[in-house]
């Protein structure tokens, strides 16, 4: 069953810019998939334009279609998206700062219909991050990095959405935690959440995902299942930062001047 | 002795007042992040809503004190849906500049709709005062002191505690996470509008029962205005200890300090308290701190 | 953007404001126009062109202060009023000619400018917009309560005429070229300051403070000189205006002109030394506008009643400016960089 | 050089560190030195005082204990400016910079301190004033060069993308000229391509420049070929300190950080 | 538009444009032709009482042009400027004015007219009337702007000393002043005041001086204030808001202590505002012009006349008054002017020099004004002062007294 579904969109920003040019993707139900590619590629206005966000950034959706669940969502109001099943965990770990942290959790579940169902949700996060149970009267603003990302997850799933499409996850995060938060995720997955997932850190997001899209200059450049891309040369050398007989090079050793992208011909 | 004592007690009355009409500013900060200058002119219409359902409609006052309300509210929906609505989305501060247009238009719309006369305002709280002792009391300021204290509770308990009152909070630390966690910032806005001129309208009767209305009375927002940065933008409950400050303040400064220098510094001392309260705080007592991350 | 084939061949050519010979002509034109006015239009004209540079004087100091450093300020008639002030007791009691007053008039607005500025270092966004409003009231209680020997409390203040050579500016004409070679100087100053690392500084700081505070900008002393430089030209503007109305009163610097000064630099964007210029023009073309059609409207109209049209007046006024906040919430300048980008990069959409 | 009490001064030092907030400790007696034209690395989980240190460094905290000393001179106190004007400079997580202006008015700014003409000259604009811009704006575009980025040289920083933008970061930072460098987990959020380029650059930089670096990055493969030297932070206390090979192996450190 | 039907106002509109065009060439036959300047604040803080004083003055020059401009072959044109109370909207006005109407008098309203044109009407040579009582900020030698009445403290001593005689005994009249910081004109009303009770503590007592806004919150506490220090009459000149404020404040502390107001914020005004003239029984207005009472007096039957002949709308009321007043004294020193220089090349200081060489007198302005002998001294009459009372008796405004002296006021 098709979850997400993008259709040739294009995204114009301040109706002079074109960022996306003629972005197709498919998420199944209960997937996850992983958006891959340099930055300023068009990874995360491809997340904007899904989740409605774009707009504070003067985008619009131009040309195509974006369909959710059945449901076209170009161009929809971002509190409209959510409600049809989509949330969006923002980069930059934009917590509710002066809130604490369990305040934060409650306005995720701010659509939750009684308190019996908030009570379950919370429990259910609490149990999946131990961590927040402890940190529950912490305003957010004070907590760290990694901490504030488990937050940021634990307020999607208060949601419950059909799917959580998230931004970056790993950013700025300690090895660790990063295994922590790729932890999470997994249980998430298993539990059957459909997940789009945005990632620099191509290892992590292809250690989780099913089917990998791969981006550059607004447009897809290749895509394939997760474990196809992981053995893709190219992939292996832009994304993994591991060369053909797979082996790491110091960083020491790098040349200038060396490089260029070959599938842009 | 006694008068001392008076004259403390009706300045922190009249705080209050200034409270109830800041506490207009703070909820729709609370809930939008936008200032709005255009506060005094949600009174002045307020006034001029109950001013038309009673004296020109005929309506009594237990008809027309609820009607008013209902149509303030939807003043404050309507302004939101006409002039804040399509700005969602840009940045805050051309949101707080809208409101600064607001003010010169509502002006004039009052003018245009209700004319430039001088209105005899319907007596809506009684006009005997309370006599305690030797001590007397306006019964309009006691009782709209009785309602700001209830009004403060009940909006500081929704603010913190309520689910719709975090999502308002949401909308105010950041338009784009509440959006992308599906809280309709149109929604929150417009909740916050209809409140504040609610809001205002209670101001508006408690400040001119049994007195008189023009577009003058907006002034009554710049009065305010020291209250609400006193206790701080987010603070709703602070008001009523910056009202009750600032009110006393005034109030001695009045009647102690000005026959002495033969002039109005009243006026001016709530500007020079929140002055010197914001130097030493710069979020006011009980606004939030800014939590920077470098 | 430039035109294509237009490539700067020194860093100082870079920088220049003129870039094209077209831009350089249409300058010349204009200001060509501007000083043949007095021949060319009516007195009227005249007049309002006075107001106009006047207002422009005041607006760009505020545009520095607010769209470049991003301090609002509400304060910017009462920093005015102290400039207007200054003008008129020196020039009353002491007699020194206007060459000095207007430049002093700008120190003394700067000073109480800087000392509403320094409470930046602690006061910040809202708070710090809102206390300038305190300036409003402690500039209009000190007038009226300071012994009236001092600031011609009620009374107000008398102004000699400005005077150089023998010659006495009190014609319409005369006090135009007056007011247009101080508004030149000034907005020519305005574009050297945007322009130098202090516009820079000016920008980093309200961009993002902290960023600016690791460049090696003090952002609190940096917010202070914003304010010092708005308020400098909100008291030459305010000298201006003592020379050309030659009486001032606390009456004459309200909260109220402090708002439409805002509404000024809103209409015409943020940010712009150009649209600070525009939203001046905009703004008083059309209360003149209702100055000059309203009567007769009023008259035509009787049985309307002369309120009603004028009221409507007011709503035509601030509907506009609301109306230039949602649908252009970048003020005009913005629209007009967007129309230019597009033109030079048609037909291909990026 | 030397201090008056006697060692040798580093150009960066700092001594016995404690902040507190709000209850938490997030530096607890952290020691540092960097010695001249060395790449100090600093590690450690999220919340581990990283960040702290920077700020404690760079003015933004001030330490409620200890002091933070630039070339021997204390400058525990100062502002963040008058820090930054004693020669430290400092690139961000995330982007610090100022995106509504162009890529050499960003860098530009970095120059804002060596400038010295006043407000009376900017206003009118003469001499002075535009010789000091030429000259500054001659090594802006030095800068530009060095860093290969010419092309976008005129285009605002918020159209850039993420990868350009941490370089025009540390363009601006070495504006600066400044006479120790620390940067903020630089790598965040920049695939394989962007961080070898990055990577290069602050080789360059340590070459062309000799300006010592303070690195706080998570990315070990970047943090083990470049360091020098390692500093592990975990509870706002250092918990090791030595070259990549020592880090590598030493026990607690896997057990807090690499796992 | 709910009194008229749309064919109504088609019709209006017609009559209107037929009236225009029939009035036109009616004005161009006259002999000679002098335009007045007349300012107006539609838009501004006296919207409220602009088209009933608009009124009032443009009746009065209809009128002189239909009877003594036809025998004088005379016509004065005028026109309404809208300055929006606004200094700055003066100045920007003020050159087309002048080039475009080159008036031989302007008509005055306020404020912003004064301290936009104080310094220029010298220059210019055009002399300016005003409506309403002068400032003593005004109060300079070798005006060009004139009040037909003296400063409003001038008609608060008047008032309190004719007060005073009605009580009896020798001891001073003990007065409250209610005073505001909002506009320096309001200020000044009090400081005159506070002058001449300083200097004449045998007459006026002045117990207190209370500073309030122009919309107060609650006046109870200061109102006590004015009633522990036995206050016999307390002065409000500022405007309608504090008079209904102090009133109430009075009727909490139970006391009811006569207050005295001005012309703009009068009995009908206040009265209105306080919901009942009734609740004003016992105060007091004072002015130097007419009071607009429901008595047959010479000002009400010229009143007449103008709604009778010469298409008045307003009601008899203060304002109204007010507006006569102004065109009345106006024409009259036009008339004066004319008598002098003839009827042909009049200019503006002619009509000035005319203002000096003979009094106006109290006929010559039906009553609405006492007889004005102007001098260079001062912008206003500084000899034969007189004020009128208005109070409200059995819920009716009634004139207490007429012609009351003004005693002598040192300038302050």
């Amino acid at each position: 069953m098709t979850m997400l579904e993008l259709n040739n969109v294009e995204v114009t920003y301040s109706d002079v810019i074109l960022a996306l040019k003629g972005v197709s993707m498919t998420v199944r139900a209960g997937q996850c998939v992983a958006l891959l590619g340099g930055n300023g590629a068009g990874k995360s206005t491809t997340l904007k334009a899904i989740s409605g966000t774009l707009k504070s950034e003067d985008g619009t959706v131009s040309a195509g279609s974006i369909v959710l669940d059945g449901t076209p969502i170009q161009n929809m109001e971002a509190s409209e998206v959510v409600k049809n099943g989509l949330i969006h965990v923002m980069e930059g770990r934009r917590v509710l700062r002066h809130l604490t942290s369990e305040q934060n959790l409650i306005v995720g579940g701010h659509m939750v219909p009684n308190s019996a169902e908030l009570k379950k949700r919370l429990d259910h996060v609490y149990t999946l991050m131990p961590r927040l149970a402890d940190l529950r009267n912490r305003t957010s603003g004070f907590m760290s990095g990694g901490e504030q990302q488990l937050l940021l997850i634990g307020r999607a799933m208060m949601a419950s959405p059909k799917i959580i499409a998230i931004d970056e996850p790993s950013l700025g995060l300690a090895p660790m935690m990063i295994r922590d938060v790729y932890e999470v995720l997994k249980q998430l997955k298993s539990e059957g959440t459909t997940f789009f997932l945005v990632e620099q850190n191509s290892a992590a997001a292809l250690s989780i995902a099913d089917y990998a899209y791969v981006m550059e200059n607004g447009r897809i450049v290749m895509d394939g299942p997760a474990d196809k891309l992981a053995d893709n040369e190219d992939i292996k050398e832009f994304y993994l930062g591991v060369t053909a007989s797979g082996e790491r090079k110091s960083y020491r050793d790098i040349k200038h001047y060396r490089r260029r992208k070959r599938w842009l011909g | 002795m006694v008068y001392f004592i008076n004259d403390i007690i009706t300045g922190a009355l009249i705080g209050l007042l200034y409270s109830l009409v800041a506490m207009g500013f703070v909820v729709i900060y609370r809930a939008s992040k936008v200032f709005n200058f255009a506060q005094g002119e949600l009174v002045i219409i307020g006034g001029f809503i109950v001013w038309f359902t009673t004296m020109q409609a005929g309506l009594s006052l237990w008809l027309s004190i609820p009607l008013s309300l209902v149509l303030a509210g939807l003043v404050g929906y309507a302004i939101e849906r006409i002039f804040l609505t399509k700005l969602i989305g840009e940045s805050v501060f051309s949101m707080v500049m809208v409101t600064v247009g607001l003010l010169i238009l509502l002006r004039g719309l009052v003018l245009l709709v209700f004319g430039p006369a001088v209105r005899p305002f319907p007596i809506i709280f009684p006009l005997k005062p309370l006599f305690l002792g030797d001590m007397l009391i306006p019964m309009n300021l006691l009782i709209g002191g009785i309602i700001t204290i209830v009004a403060a509770v009940g909006l500081s308990w929704f603010f913190n505690r309520t689910r719709s009152g975090l999502r308002m909070t949401a909308v105010a630390e950041d338009h784009v996470v509440a959006s992308s966690m599906g809280i309709s910032v149109k929604g929150s806005i417009a909740v916050a509008w209809v409140l504040g001129a609610i809001l205002s309208t209670i101001g508006a009767m408690i400040f001119l029962s049994g007195k008189s209305l023009t577009f003058l009375a907006s002034d009554i927002g710049f009065a305010a205005l020291p209250v609400a940065l006193f206790a701080g933008l987010e603070s709703i409950g602070g008001l009523i200890l910056a009202g009750i400050i600032i009110g006393i303040a005034q109030s001695l400064t009045t009647n102690y300090l000005d026959p002495l220098i033969g002039g109005s510094l009243g006026s001016v001392v709530p500007y020079i308290i929140m002055l010197a309260i914001l130097l030493i705080r710069p979020t006011g007592l009980f606004g939030w701190r800014t939590i920077e991350r470098v | 953007m430039d035109p294509s084939g237009v490539f700067p061949t020194s860093y100082r050519s870079d920088r220049r404001l003129i870039r094209t010979r077209w831009q350089f002509l249409a300058l010349v034109v204009f200001m060509a126009l501007l000083l043949l006015a007095p021949y060319l239009v009516s007195s009227r004209i005249i007049a309002i062109l006075n107001m106009m540079m006047i207002s422009a004087v005041i607006a760009v100091g505020l545009q520095i202060c607010t769209g470049y450093a991003g301090q609002i300020n509400l304060g910017q008639a009462a920093f005015m009023g102290v400039g207007a002030y200054t003008a008129s007791i020196l020039a009353s009691k002491t007699g020194l000619t206007f060459l000095l007053t207007i430049p002093l008039a700008g120190l003394s607005a700067a000073l109480f400018g800087f000392l509403f500025g320094l409470t930046a270092a602690r006061i910040k966004g809202f708070y710090l917009a809102l206390t300038t409003i305190a300036a409003q009231f402690l500039f209009h209680f000190a007038v009226l309560n300071l012994p009236s020997t001092w600031l011609g409390g009620s009374n107000g203040i008398t102004v000699p005429p400005a005077e150089l050579f023998g010659q006495r500016f009190v014609s319409e004409s005369s006090q135009f070229y007056l007011n247009f070679a101080v508004t030149a100087i000034m907005v020519a100053g305005a574009f050297g300051i945007v322009r130098s690392r202090f516009g820079r500084a000016f920008v980093a700081v309200r961009d993002d403070d902290v960023a600016a505070g690791i460049m090696g900008i003090n952002v609190a002393a940096t917010k202070a000189n914003a304010f010092l430089i708005g308020a400098f030209y909100a008291g030459v503007g305010g000298a201006l205006w003592a020379y050309l109305i030659r009486f001032v009163g606390v009456d004459q610097f309200t909260l109220f002109h402090s708002i439409f000064f805002v509404a000024m630099i809103i209409v015409g964007g943020m940010g712009s030394i150009v649209g600070a210029l525009i939203g001046v023009f905009i703004i008083r073309i059309i209360q003149e506008i209702i100055a000059t059609v309203g009567p007769n409207i009023a008259d035509s109209v009787s049985f309307l009643g002369g309120d009603i049209v004028f009221a409507g007046m007011n709503v035509v006024l601030g509907g506009v400016i609301a109306l230039f906040m949602i649908l252009e919430p970048k003020g005009l300048m913005h629209r007009w960089n967007i129309l230019k980008s597009s033109y030079r990069i048609w037909p291909f959409p990026y | 050089m030397t201090t008056n009490n006697g060692h040798v001064s580093s150009p960066l030092a700092v001594r016995g560190a404690t902040l507190k907030f709000g209850g938490v400790t997030a530096l607890d007696d952290v020691s540092i030195s960097v010695a001249d034209d060395e790449l100090l690395a600093i590690i450690g989980p999220n919340g581990a005082g990283k960040t702290s240190l920077l700020n404690v460094t760079a003015g933004f905290y001030r330490p409620q204990k200890g002091r933070v000393e630039l070339s021997g001179q204390d400058v525990t106190g100062l502002r963040v400016d008058q820090i930054a004007r004693r020669g430290l400079a400092r690139t961000f997580q995330g982007t610090h910079l100022f995106a509504g202006q162009t890529v050499v008015e960003n860098i530009m700014i970095g120059r804002h301190m060596l400038m010295k003409s006043n407000v009376v000259q900017a206003f009118f604009q003469f001499g002075p004033v535009m010789r000091e811009e030429s000259e500054h704006r001659e090594a802006a575009e030095e800068i530009i060069d060095f860093l290969e980025i010419e092309a976008i040289r005129n285009r605002p920083v918020g159209t850039l993308g993420y990868g350009l933008r941490k370089r025009v970061d540390l363009g601006r930072a070495l504006a600066q000229e400044p006479s120790i460098l620390l940067m903020d987990e630089p790598m965040a959020g920049m695939n394989s391509e962007e961080k070898e380029d990055l990577a290069r650059f602050i080789l360059d930089v340590r070459e062309a420049r000799k300006i010592p670096v303070v690195l706080v990055e998570h990315d070990m493969g970047v943090v083990m070929d470049l360091a020098d030297r390692i500093v592990v932070l975990d509870f706002g206390r250092v918990i090791a300190e030595g070259t990549p090979e020592e880090i590598q192996k030493d026990p607690a450190v896997i057990k807090a950080y690499l796992g | 538009m709910t009194y008229q039907s749309n064919r109504g106002l088609r019709g209006l509109l017609a009559a209107a444009a037929l009236a225009a065009a029939a009035t036109m060439p009616l004005k161009a036959q006259a002999e000679e032709t002098y335009n007045l300047a007349l300012l107006s604040d539609f838009s501004g803080p006296y919207a409220d009482i602009m088209p009933i004083l608009a009124g009032g003055r443009e009746a009065v020059f209809t009128w002189w042009n239909e009877t003594r401009g036809k025998e004088l072959g005379v016509t004065l044109n005028y026109k309404n400027y809208e300055t929006r109370y606004d200094a700055a909207q003066v100045a920007s006005l003020w050159p087309g004015i002048k080039s475009e109407l080159d008036p031989i008098a302007v008509v005055g309203l306020g404020g912003p007219d004064v301290a936009a044109l104080s310094e220029r009407l010298p220059e210019d040579k055009i002399p300016m009337f005003m409506a309403t009582a002068a400032y003593g900020f005004a109060w300079q030698p070798d005006a060009w702007i004139f009040n037909p009445r003296p400063t409003y403290s001038h008609e608060s001593v008047g008032f309190l000393n004719w007060m005073r005689e009605q009580r009896g005994g020798d001891e001073p009249l003990k007065v409250a002043i209610l005073a505001s910081e909002a506009s320096p004109a309001y200020v000044d009303m009090a400081k005159g005041l506070e002058l001449y009770a300083e200097e004449h503590p045998e007459e006026i007592d002045l117990v207190e001086v209370i500073y309030t806004e122009v919309q107060p919150t609650d006046l109870t506490g200061q109102m006590r204030r004015v009633v522990r220090a036995g206050a016999e009459a307390l002065v409000i000149q500022t405007n309608t808001s504090i008079v209904v404020a102090a009133k109430r404040g009075l009727q909490a502390n139970g006391a009811n202590i006569p207050i005295m107001m001005s012309s703009h914020n009068g009995l009908p005004a206040s009265g209105g505002a306080l919901g009942g003239l009734e609740q004003m029984e016992g105060d007091f207005e004072a002015y130097g012009m007419a009071i607009a009472a429901d008595e047959d007096t010479p000002a009400r039957q010229f009143y007449e006349t103008l709604v009778a002949d010469y298409g008045l709308e307003a009601p008899w009321n203060v304002v109204t008054a007010m507006g006569v007043s102004q065109g009345l004294y106006t024409v009259t020193v036009i008339d004066h002017a004319i008598e002098a220089n003839g009827a042909e090349g009049l200019t503006g200081e002619m009509v000035r020099e005319a203002l000096f060489a003979k009094p106006i007198t109290t006929e010559e302005t039906h009553g609405f004004l006492p007889t004005l002998s102007f001098t260079p001294e001062a912008p206003f009459p500084l000899e034969g002062l007189k004020v009128n009372v208005g109070t409200v008796k059995d819920g009716k405004i009634t004139i207490a007294a007429t012609g009351v002296d003004v005693p002598q006021v040192e300038k302050w």
